[in-house]
């Protein structure tokens, strides 16, 4: 096995993705083949990831020019953890996409573009070149755009465009920031930066360089005050799109954010209180906003805000425990997130409705079901020991270590907020009598669904709550890997080391 | 006075106060055809000011530029006017 | 069959022009080139036969480059002198000339000279609507037209 | 219906030239101003000027294909050109690969050509999608 | 001539975001493309301008020697130029639709999706 | 000891597969788990008794020092004790009392669950693994308020137990965490023998409030006490067990867990003292305008609670004793109390006390079980009661403390106790037997023999204490010592002495107040009025207030207007941006470095200049395009002059394009309205302004650094030799960087689908339907 | 010598370009400043990429400046049309003093159908005499 193997997933998108815009009309062919190709990538992604695991970050110089010259892909834990992770839920979502998503959307590259997007998730988690991941966010963004708008009726367009306006605004920002640090450094190896920015003098200029990236990859995570694009516009696609977008997009920014405040910008009081003060002010803006909702879709999307916190907090901390704290949680987050979003798509098709004060009856008319929902609502919440519970060790432990205890009264209140959300959310959807609906016409109910729809829509969810609960239980696993990560990261040497000394 | 001196000191002022004058025509209008025209002929005389400018540098290259100028300004002037004959139909 | 032989030969001229490579190798590359550029596009239709009658062409050619001078200086005189005396408007030019490229290329023509400008052609094509800037008379700026610029233009597409 | 003879005719003159144009200028792309991407501008804006001239069904006809299909087309040359050194020599992605003698008037052909032939199609394709697709529901 | 650059740049910026500040759509996209040409024309200031010298290598030498522009700016902004290229045209249908579907200009009046539901 | 806490959580999962089997006749088997479990722990006795602390460990997240580590001593005996032996009766209970019930096997579930998480939460050493089962009971628990859950104020009860032992539980998270910072481990054991190092650490303070935080709500401690009587909305069984029984001690037992570690410091007793007493008095007061039987008992419930916080604030080893043997006692006739109420209920379906009477006529067992239990509940002799009472007694006229307040509160307190349980346990059972009761039938076996059972072994344990005393009292106060406790011997005598007199004092006011006050809706109305001074009502309030807040808040940021959230994110890169280059940076331009202007730069600065303001001033929105390929134009001459000709061909095609597109949609655009008003353009002018400025300084202030241009050195040197070409723009496009361009093109890709399904694909119209909120 | 020649073909051309700048500012009607820019400028930047060619004495920089002026003289006159047309077409009045109008009442407003003979359905016609002199703004 060789390096090369670290952008195969890569490849593989962009091939699937191609394949796919030639069969354009047939649909069957696309549904039959994105699964396919997404199980392929899953079973890549563990291929990748085992071969970092053994060996070590790994780098692959494109064009074989060598480092900083060429567009530097590297892989190190962290990166093959998000691209599995990505795997994994854009394996759960194709096939629940392929179930959910109407045939009309389908026949207008659904598929395709969803590949795309995988495709710049990857591609931003193994980059190494400032500027290449640039590129990497606009095939995100683009592919977001034409996810959250394709099909779309009134509110459809509205959402998508607040999203497209602040999105957009976003890429400027970051374009900006990239623009200043090349102007300082002449540089774009991300590797080569970290040694650059650190020799820069100005260090206010490095400041500002340092407060665009936060702010550009801000508004991407949904972070305070920067994250209004997400509840206009998350819960208006189709199911399956909210849930790749919960899942994935939000994490792409958090990632980003780490990735370069933990190799850039590091050691700057004055950023990390900056992050300390965002995280809180998110934390508490996503739990208020959650707690007032009540399409279910809206809930989760301020929660994805709220929970966007614990990262930043993480990372604002910065220390080893703090930022494997804030790993921990992106990597249950990807999961559950995902998995709440589909799960909105189920109760959807239950009960046609995703309003809390419409529904019920759910426990009782559907008790398996029911209790499947139940795992990824109650991981979301971190009932111990399930997915959620265990990052906060990390957090609030770094967080009485530090002195930082705005952040660690912040952590509690957002898990406090969450619980009280979804207790509401279960007494509500699940416990409350069944209410009578105005049934719409030909409306396509889960119960009218032949078997085979039925499981795909139901296996997807299970295949995702089965990966909460290992998170959950084998946290022993996932802590490991965290810290594994949050050490490499920390000590960034080694990462520019293999970035600057790799060798063709 | 060399030729380069010749051309920067006085063909691109000449150049330029055309430029100038023709932007106050882009501006003032009065109808939206006019400032079609003058867009139209602001670029030509770009095409103008991109050749004496590869002369005063001796770089060729800076034509190529010249040579898409020429080619696609066409095209937007085309179909402004289209524009104001469909918007006219409704 | 002879014009798109003809049209092939012009555009591999324009090949080698732009390439500015005038080695055989680039002649035969570019007359490959324009050979699938033409068959890509006539396609299936078979365009109106006109022939080029080289000199007439020349001869059009260096009329127009005359007139165009002569105009331009024309135009620059009213432009820079104070006072405008011009009297404009649109007048009707028949046409002689019926074919596509014909009423084109006149149309083009005139419009390049100063002064005068088409504004469009009838959709019988039996008129050309030009503006000019100097009407003095009628049938003496048609004829103008019909004698200079279209007899020669007939001559070449006839 | 609303063409004048005139925008016709000189479009199917300019057609032709403009093709030929473009594809002089993704030629020399790489040792003079110009590529791919320009390239397919030009071709597009060609085919464009064609429509505005004769109306969007005539400049089907003339592409044969729909425009969504270069795209494919498009990204599978560039995409392949890149991958083929991983695939022959386990080079990595968007290595060069060169001939080794110069041919006359392209140089040295390598696989960068042929991915800029990609961006060409890709861009072609894109460009009229859009202007057509927009065209359509005006 | 950076300082006037600069300027420019700046007043690409503010143009833009103001433009993003109104509630027609139409102006929305203009402050788009006005601030996405100022995030260009950043990048191209940032990475030093040099005058009269493209770098391209000429006829027949084989590398630059002579003075010659940064390329890598140069590069950078085409890749961004054309990727904005591609979100214009879509934000510009995305215009066009979302008018034609909500039916208003005035995007003050698309703000449903953010109303409790 | 593993196998015995997971037991239930297995069993449980068992009965999501198998639940049918265990919804009919054969409900009663699931009685024989917590029968198993309680002859299990019962087997440890002896070896407790005699000072063994029985230890496990099993490895679960070593990366986090979190392992399941078992500790079986006197204290955690107890609860084990009573967590399965009462476990045992109310699962059996539960067979007949919910017998035919469609969610039965549910409900098993649920118990199951709660009690292998309490037996792991009171075995625990580790205080993550604490938390892990602190965590579970809760949470059971909330399913099982919620049992009734097509019942709105049963779901709401649930909510508010969850929410207030929620953020208890999260505080004992954050206490477990705190912990470990000061003592670097999670293990209880290690803590108690780091005990002095603990008190003394700056964190002392912070941590005794945190576990007070989880202990108060999760005991039901005034003012978080009102989720108890509130969880009485549960079936009777779950409130017999949880919330008498067992889960409320939950706090009672961290706080002893945490005695010996944190205790003896005035912040610790005082603290538990007052609010203790509080609690204690304050709800036994209450059970006087109660008539629901159940609401009786929950507050009687939140009273003992309150003397078990009151007597580990105390601090002594009397108290402790004291404390140890009332656990006991009340569990004992608590649970029988609430089982008889249940019976009650089932048979009569009330639970009114102004109504029942009389009713030993038709369900004597049951009577006697109700009058055995009220006698150990008002401590009348021989009732284990007593001795707990006399205990109490004891340990406060000895205390340290401000005794003769504190004798006060506690008699007063049994003096109400001794009411409530009259009501509960002999009220119903004596006078006249109304009409309508008559026909009610004797209750099944199964239902009645538990809380006999129960009454009976408070009386035996009353006369032969020597059953509790050396093997399970005396290790329970030595885990609250944290060392060897003396000998204890309990005897009913203890000759008549202060103690006695004011046993004496309770039994006879409160048996007078029983004659006097019986339980009416008219005390039940004066209560009424003052619940606007209750915790319940003002957290209700603060509840009300706070999603006010939310719901502002929320719709202040996520307002609906475009404009503002760009305005919000355009100030916070102002203000940061603008906070540092005022803040830290000198703001210079090196004039000699830059280059010269030329009279045509000039002219294309102004011309590009002219051509924003008037897009943006313009009310014409073609005149807008126009100015805008004016811009652009503009733009492509710079990148002329400045040696860019590749950038400038793309720059200029991509407008026209640009102009094209635009042209294409705009006449299907309404024309430009004047929307805003002059005060809001001019803010947003100075806003955008001053952004503006911010990025040209920054730029400028970029400038005045050297250039690195080692890249494209690189590139230039190597452009033609190894890539084969001389554009090295180009070469950088389609090699060196190819990547960028791969990815580029994809984009332009996507946006050409985007466009196509956005312009095309119309959804059908009955889709629409289908789908509307899609 | 050479240095002559493009001196004095650049300048010319500058002038030219000049001219039909003023031109442009001076002319009193839409379609005279058509008129004069057209053609001025034409030539005037023919000279000057003529200049160019004579500078630089090179057969790629020769072809490529003749290669401009084609497409310069192959474009100019059709925009110039299509602007007169919509011009025309959108109801721009003609300066004052203009002594005829012979398309007046010919041009038929929805099927942009241009008759050679003055229309008998006179509603549909443009007939600038009829349209109130007021600028359409958008
Ligand atoms: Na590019
Ligand atoms: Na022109």
């Amino acid at each position: 096995m060789t390096q090369q193997i670290i952008i195969y997933p890569l490849f593989l998108q962009i091939a699937i993705s191609i394949i796919l815009m030639f069969s354009w009309n047939n649909v069957r062919f696309q549904k039959i083949f994105s699964v396919i190709g997404s199980f392929l990538a899953l079973i890549l992604s563990f291929v990748v990831f085992y071969f970092i695991w053994t060996q070590g970050t790994q780098t692959v110089q494109a064009g074989t020019w060598p480092a900083p010259f060429g567009i530097t892909f590297v892989a190190d834990t962290f990166s093959a953890t998000l691209v599995v992770l990505t795997a994994l839920s854009g394996f759960a979502v194709s096939i629940y996409s392929a179930a959910s998503v109407l045939n009309d959307r389908l026949k207008f590259g659904y598929f395709p573009i969803y590949h795309f997007l995988l495709l710049g998730l990857n591609g931003a988690f193994l980059t190494g070149d400032i500027f290449n991941l640039y590129v990497w966010f606009e095939i995100i963004i683009i592919s977001s755009f034409v996810l959250i708008t394709i099909g779309g009726e009134k509110a459809q367009l509205e959402g998508a465009v607040k999203y497209f306006t602040l999105n957009i605004l976003a890429s400027v920002i970051f374009l900006t920031a990239i623009a200043v640090l090349y102007g300082i450094t002449g540089s774009l190896n991300m590797a080569d930066l970290a040694g650059k920015v650190a020799a820069v003098e100005n260090r206010g200029l490095v400041q500002i360089t340092a407060i665009l990236f936060m702010i550009g990859f801000g508004i991407k995570a949904g972070v305070f005050p920067l994250y209004f694009w997400l509840p206009a516009s998350y819960h208006t696609p189709p199911f399956a799109v909210s849930a790749i977008f919960g899942g994935l997009l939000t994490k792409v920014g958090v990632y980003a954010l780490i990735r370069v405040f933990t190799l850039i910008f590091t050691g700057d009081e004055f950023l990390n209180e900056l992050l300390i003060i965002i995280a809180i002010l998110t934390l508490v803006s996503g739990g208020v906003g959650a707690l007032v909702q009540n399409n279910m879709r809206k809930v989760f999307s301020y929660l994805i805000i709220c929970h966007i916190g614990y990262m930043i907090a993480g990372l604002g901390m910065f220390t080893q425990i703090a930022i494997a704290g804030a790993i921990f949680y992106l990597i249950h987050d990807i999961v559950v997130k995902t998995n709440l979003f589909m799960l909105s798509g189920l109760v959807y098709r239950l009960k046609g409705t995703n309003s809390m004060r419409a529904l019920g009856g759910l426990y009782a008319q559907w008790p398996k079901i029911s209790l499947l929902l139940f795992i990824p609502l109650f991981s979301l919440v971190g009932i111990p020991p399930l997915s959620g519970f265990w990052p906060k060790i990390n957090l609030i432990k770094q967080g009485f270590g530090g002195d930082y205890y705005i952040t660690v009264a912040a952590i509690i209140f957002a898990s406090f907020v969450t619980l009280v959300i979804i207790a509401k959310l279960w007494a509500e959807v699940f416990w409350k009598d069944s209410q009578p609906l105005k049934l719409k016409e030909n409306f396509g109910f889960f119960s009218k669904m032949t078997t085979l729809k039925k499981f795909q829509f139901v296996f997807p969810i299970a295949l995702l709550s089965l990966v909460s609960l290992y998170i959950g239980f084998g946290a022993e696993h996932i802590q490991e890997l965290s810290a594994r990560i949050a050490d490499e990261l920390v000590n960034h040497q080694g990462y520019i080391d293999t970035v600057l000394h790799a060798t063709k | 006075m060399t030729l380069v001196d010749y051309l920067y000191y006085v063909i691109m002022p000449i150049l330029v106060i055309s430029a100038i004058l023709i932007f106050w025509r882009v501006l003032k209008g009065p109808s939206i055809a006019d400032k079609v025209i003058a867009l139209d002929l602001l670029i030509t005389t770009g095409i103008g000011t991109i050749g004496v400018y590869s002369m005063i540098y001796r770089h060729s290259t800076l034509l190529d530029t010249a040579l898409i100028l020429a080619l696609i300004a066409f095209l937007s002037t085309v179909a402004l006017s289209y524009y104001l004959e469909k918007r006219k139909r409704k | 069959m002879k014009n798109k032989f003809l049209s092939n030969i012009f555009l591999t001229f324009v090949w080698v022009a732009l390439t500015g490579d005038f080695s055989f190798e680039n002649y035969v590359f570019g007359f490959f080139l324009s050979f699938h550029i033409l068959w890509l596009i006539t396609m299936g239709r078979n365009r109106s036969k006109y022939f080029i009658i080289v000199p007439k062409l020349i001869l059009l050619l260096v009329f127009f480059l005359y007139e165009l001078v002569k105009a331009n200086l024309e135009v620059a005189y009213e432009v820079i002198t104070p006072k405008l005396n011009m009297t404009p408007g649109i007048i009707m030019v028949p046409l002689d000339v019926q074919s596509n490229m014909g009423i084109t290329l006149l149309a083009n023509m005139i419009s390049l000279t100063p002064g005068t400008l088409s504004i469009d052609v009838s959709n019988d094509r039996k008129v050309l609507f030009v503006h000019a800037m100097y009407i003095k008379d009628r049938d003496q700026f048609i004829y103008s037209i019909k004698n200079g610029f279209e007899r020669r233009i007939l001559e070449i597409t006839k | 219906m609303r063409t004048t003879i005139i925008l016709k005719t000189a479009s199917n003159y300019l057609l032709p030239v403009l093709l030929i144009f473009s594809i002089f200028i993704l030629l020399r792309g790489h040792y003079l101003p110009g590529g791919g991407f320009v390239g397919g501008l030009i071709a597009s804006i060609a085919f464009i000027l064609h429509s505005f001239a004769n109306g969007l069904e005539k400049t089907r006809e003339l592409i044969g294909i729909h425009p969504g299909y270069i795209i494919p087309m498009g990204l599978a040359v560039s995409f392949l050109s890149g991958f083929m050194p991983v695939l022959l020599y386990d080079l990595p992605f968007m290595t060069g690969l060169w001939s080794h003698d110069a041919v006359p008037i392209l140089g040295h052909i390598g696989s960068a050509l042929f991915f800029d032939i990609g961006v060409y199609l890709v861009v072609n394709g894109v460009t009229l999608t859009i202007i057509f697709t927009i065209s359509e529901s005006a | 001539m950076e300082v006037l650059l600069a300027l420019m740049v700046g007043i690409l910026y503010a143009a833009g975001i103001y433009m993003m500040l109104r509630r027609s759509l139409v102006k929305l996209i203009i402050g788009i493309i006005l601030i996405g040409n100022g995030a260009n024309l950043l990048i191209f200031l940032l990475g030093r301008i040099t005058k009269g010298s493209p770098p391209i290598i000429p006829e027949n030498a084989k590398v630059l020697t002579e003075a010659f522009a940064d390329p890598v700016p140069q590069a950078l902004i085409l890749t961004a130029i054309v990727i904005s290229f591609g979100l214009q045209s879509f934000a510009i249908v995305l215009v066009k639709r979302a008018h034609t579907v909500v039916r208003t200009d005035d995007l003050d009046e698309m703000n449903a999706t953010d109303e409790d539901s | 000891m593993l196998t015995a806490i997971l037991t239930g959580f297995i069993f449980a999962i068992f009965l999501v597969f198998t639940g049918k089997i265990f919804k009919g006749k054969l409900s009663i088997l699931t009685s024989l788990i917590p029968l198993g479990l309680f002859i299990y722990f019962a087997g440890f006795i002896s070896r407790i008794s005699e000072g063994e602390v029985i230890t496990r460990s099993y490895q679960w997240i070593p990366s986090f020092n979190v392992n399941l580590d078992f500790k079986l001593d006197g204290l955690s005996l107890l609860f084990t004790l009573m967590i399965t032996g009462i476990g045992f009766l109310v699962f059996a209970y539960t067979s007949n009392y919910l017998k035919g019930h469609k969610y039965l096997d549910r409900f098993y579930g649920y118990l199951s669950v709660f009690m292998a998480a309490m037996l792991g939460l009171v075995l625990s050493d580790n205080m993550i693994s604490l938390f892990v089962f602190w965590e579970l009971t809760s949470i059971s628990s909330f399913f099982l308020i919620g049992f009734n859950n097509d019942s709105e104020p049963s779901r709401k009860s649930a909510m508010t137990a969850l929410g207030i032992t929620g953020i208890g539980g999260l505080l004992l998270l954050a206490a477990a965490l705190l912990f470990d910072n000061m003592a670097g481990t999670y293990s209880i054991s290690e803590m108690v023998s780091m005990g002095e190092a603990i008190r003394g650490n700056e964190y002392y303070v912070l941590g005794v409030l945190l576990i007070f935080g989880a202990a108060f709500t999760k005991s039901a401690q005034f003012p978080f006490h009102f989720w108890l009587p509130g969880a009485m909305k549960a079936p009777t069984p779950v409130s017999t067990y949880l919330h008498s029984a067992t889960m409320v001690k939950a706090g009672i037992y961290l706080l002893m867990r945490f005695t010996p570690i944190l205790g003896g410091e005035n912040v610790w007793n005082t603290t538990l003292i007052v609010v203790g007493g509080i609690t204690m008095l304050y709800s036994a007061v209450h059970t006087i305008f109660r008539k629901d039987l159940k609401g009786i008992l929950a507050y009687s419930t939140i009273s003992a609670l309150g003397i078990l916080v009151f007597l580990t604030g105390l601090g002594t080893e009397d108290a402790f004793i004291a404390a140890a043997v009332f656990i006991i006692v009340h569990a004992l006739y608590k649970a029988t109390l609430f089982l008889v109420t249940g019976i009650i209920d089932h048979q009569t379906h009330t639970r009114d006390a102004t109504k029942l009477n009389g009713l030993n006529k038709v369900m004597w067992p049951v009577g006697i079980a109700g009058i055995l239990g009220a006698i150990s509940s008002a401590g009348i002799p021989p009732s284990i009661g007593f001795l707990g009472k006399e205990l109490i007694y004891d340990a406060t006229t000895r205390s340290e403390f401000i005794v003769i307040i504190l004798i006060i509160a506690i008699v007063l307190t049994k003096i109400f106790l001794l009411h409530a349980g009259f009501v509960a346990g002999i009220k119903p059972f004596t006078g006249k037997l109304p009409e309508e009761f008559s026909k009610v039938k004797m209750p099944p076996l199964i239902l009645w023999v538990p809380p006999v059972f129960l009454a009976v072994l408070g009386m035996v344990f009353g006369l032969a204490p020597f059953l509790i005393d050396a093997p399970i009292i005396r290790p329970v106060v030595s885990s609250l010592l944290g060392g060897e406790a003396g000998e204890v011997h309990l005897g009913l005598w203890h000759g008549f002495n202060m103690v006695f007199i004011l046993s004496l004092i309770t039994i006879g006011v409160g048996t007078l107040l029983y004659i006097l006050v019986k339980p009416s809706v008219k005390l039940v109305n004066a209560a009424a009025k003052f619940d606007k001074l209750a915790p319940e009502y003002l957290l209700n309030k603060f509840n009300q207030g706070f999603l006010w807040v939310s719901s502002y808040w929320t719709r202040f940021f996520q307002n609906g207007y475009l404009r503002n959230y760009v305005s919000m994110i355009t100030l916070f890169v102002v203000l940061l941006v603008g906070y540092v280059i005022l803040g830290s940076t000198h703001f210079k331009i090196d004039y000699t470095a830059l280059t010269k202007v030329t009279i045509s730069e000039i002219i294309v600065t102004l011309v590009l200049i002219a051509g924003v303001f008037y897009t943006v001033f313009t009310r014409s929105r073609l005149a807008a395009v126009v100015a805008m390929g004016v811009i652009g134009w503009s733009i492509c001459l710079i990148f002329v002059f400045y040696s860019a000709p590749d950038l400038a061909m793309t720059q200029f095609s991509i407008d026209t394009l640009t102009v094209i597109l635009f042209v294409l949609v705009l006449y299907k655009l309404p024309r430009y309205l004047k929307l805003s008003d002059y005060k809001t353009r001019i803010r947003d002018g100075i806003l955008s302004s001053i952004f503006g400025v911010l990025i040209a300084m920054v730029a400028l202030e970029v400038l005045s650094y050297p250039a690195n241009n080692e890249i494209g050195d690189f590139y230039a040197q190597n452009a033609y030799l190894q890539a084969h070409g001389k554009n090295v723009v180009n070469v950088i496009l389609v090699d060196f960087r190819g990547a960028d361009t791969m990815i580029e093109i994809s984009v332009l890709s996507i946006a050409a689908i985007g466009v196509f399904g956005l312009m095309k694909l119309r959804l059908k119209m009955s889709d629409r339907k289908r789908y509307q909120d899609k | 010598m050479i240095s002559v020649i493009v001196a004095i073909l650049v300048t010319f051309g500058a002038l030219f370009v000049l001219f039909a700048a003023i031109g442009l500012v001076r002319m009193p009607d839409t379609y005279l400043r058509i008129s004069v820019t057209t053609k001025a400028a034409t030539l005037g930047v023919g000279l000057v990429l003529m200049s160019a060619a004579v500078f630089f004495q090179d057969s790629d920089v020769t072809s490529q400046s003749f290669v401009i002026i084609l497409f310069i003289f192959l474009t100019a006159p059709v925009s110039a049309h299509l602007i007169g047309r919509a011009s025309y077409f959108i109801g721009i009045k003609m300066w004052d003093k203009s002594v005829m109008d012979d398309l007046r009442g010919k041009y038929q407003k929805n099927s942009h159908i241009l008759k050679s003979e003055v229309d008998d359905t006179p509603e549909d016609n443009i007939d600038h005499t009829k349209i109130k002199n007021r600028e359409k703004r958008d």
